[in-house]
């Protein structure tokens, strides 16, 4: 996703915060997508057990490692599009790492 | 609404921290989206082609989808503001 | 919905400002939930094409025509509502636009 | 919570920005559930006269629903309250 | 939930505001997921009168009552985990009220 | 993402603010998410012995979930970030 957080060369001390603030509520709310989505694929609602069985989870850990890769073809995807609406130029793989490098 | 320029202009600066995160929520709303619709199997921990290519179908469909829905209502807002009825403005 | 953006007549600039900004945020929410509602109501989840098909675009347009009519009629009902708690006068028919004259 | 005068006129400047977002945010939720449960046919872009009166239908019975749940609301928060059972405060 | 708002001894003005601030927010989720909750298991979808009928006025009641029965359980269970973490002691039976004292 | 040491304080600030947000949010989807797969009957106003122990067990098997999840999620993410890709940083 780094297509959503190109750093601009001179950027003031209130737009850095902002966009590591940015960067951190982009994760934070990816994490809570996923949390729904792969409870509400794994986890069996009748609750007969407390705790989570073998399926339960080793779907999850598979979740996960989908939800990612799904987040990494939407990424290449829009900025491919990005891309080649700006006329191409400019590469970077980009890849859907969620978050910032703090 | 009457705003001076300077109040313009702090309005700008709220707008585009508001553009930003509406972009990010837009993001990640096709991500679950195309998550939720599209992968429904968990046999494996890598997306089958069958699942990869539904969602590429998904995201270009989707987006083309909001494209059509922002540009009808940005129509529509324009005609209910063409048309008046809102009284004190 | 101008009901729910009634003007004063003396506010401060931070007060016309966070007006203008709450305005702006109704317009976006109301355009998410359109997005949300109207993807759901309209577009076949199998995806078999890339591209919208004419039954789906044709019925995108529809639905945000349906959506904004639903949304000048919830506004009316609550203005009326909200009139009549008031004991009447200071007419006002409000409209579904979403969002303010900036 | 002990707070002072002027620390409770902060927070009450803080509330007022806060319940003009509830009610704008009660009253879209009320916009779209009407939409979903009513509107489910897009042969024409009017509201049919069925979906119309579904629609007001609708928003009466959850506004009076939403009051309902309001007034319980309190007076279980208010129960709760003098039983005591929050410690520190 | 009283786990959640622990009041530390010395709080500079700001985060004594912002802790009053983020109960209300509790507070007011809490209540927005209750009627979510609440609206759906009780309220027929068919709209067929505009009055709440006596079967979903007593549900609407019922369902508040157990809401706050099963706030008041997950908020135990929660404290409990964190103090048996904790390593035991300090007390604090919490309750499920949704909200502080002010 | 180069920020200074003051910058860093700053961030810092807000997160504490975002931490308990979040906590909070995971606090009361718990809660409605055992609300609404297992109370489901309305014949009395305080839980069956039932819905009870089926909340108590909710309660348990989605609090691994989400700590599993979390684990997982943060080895993606660091394993995403050693192979790196993100041009620019």
């Amino acid at each position: 996703m780094s297509f959503l957080f190109g750093r601009q060369p001179q950027m003031s001390s209130e737009q850095k915060i902002a966009q590591a603030e940015a960067e951190v509520d982009m994760v934070s709310d990816m994490y809570t997508r996923l949390v729904g989505s792969c409870s509400k694929k794994c986890i069996d609602t009748s609750y007969r057990e407390p705790d989570l069985n073998k399926g339960e989870s080793v779907c999850l850990d598979r979740c996960v490692a989908k939800f990612f890769e799904v987040n990494v073809k939407v990424s290449e995807k829009m900025q491919g599009e990005a891309q080649s609406q700006a006329g191409g130029g400019a590469a970077g793989a980009g890849g859907g790492r969620f978050g910032g490098g703090m | 609404a009457n705003l001076t320029q300077a109040e313009q202009r702090e309005l700008g600066n709220r707008m585009e921290k508001k553009q930003m995160k509406e972009f990010m929520n837009m993001y990640s709303n096709l991500v679950q989206r195309c998550f939720d619709d599209c992968v429904n199997g968990f046999e494996s921990k890598s997306l089958t082609s069958r699942e990869e290519s539904c969602v590429m179908r998904c995201v270009d469909k989707n987006m083309k989808g909001s494209q059509r829905l922002g540009d009808r209502f940005q129509e529509q807002n324009a005609a209910m503001a063409q048309s008046g009825g809102l009284p004190g403005r």
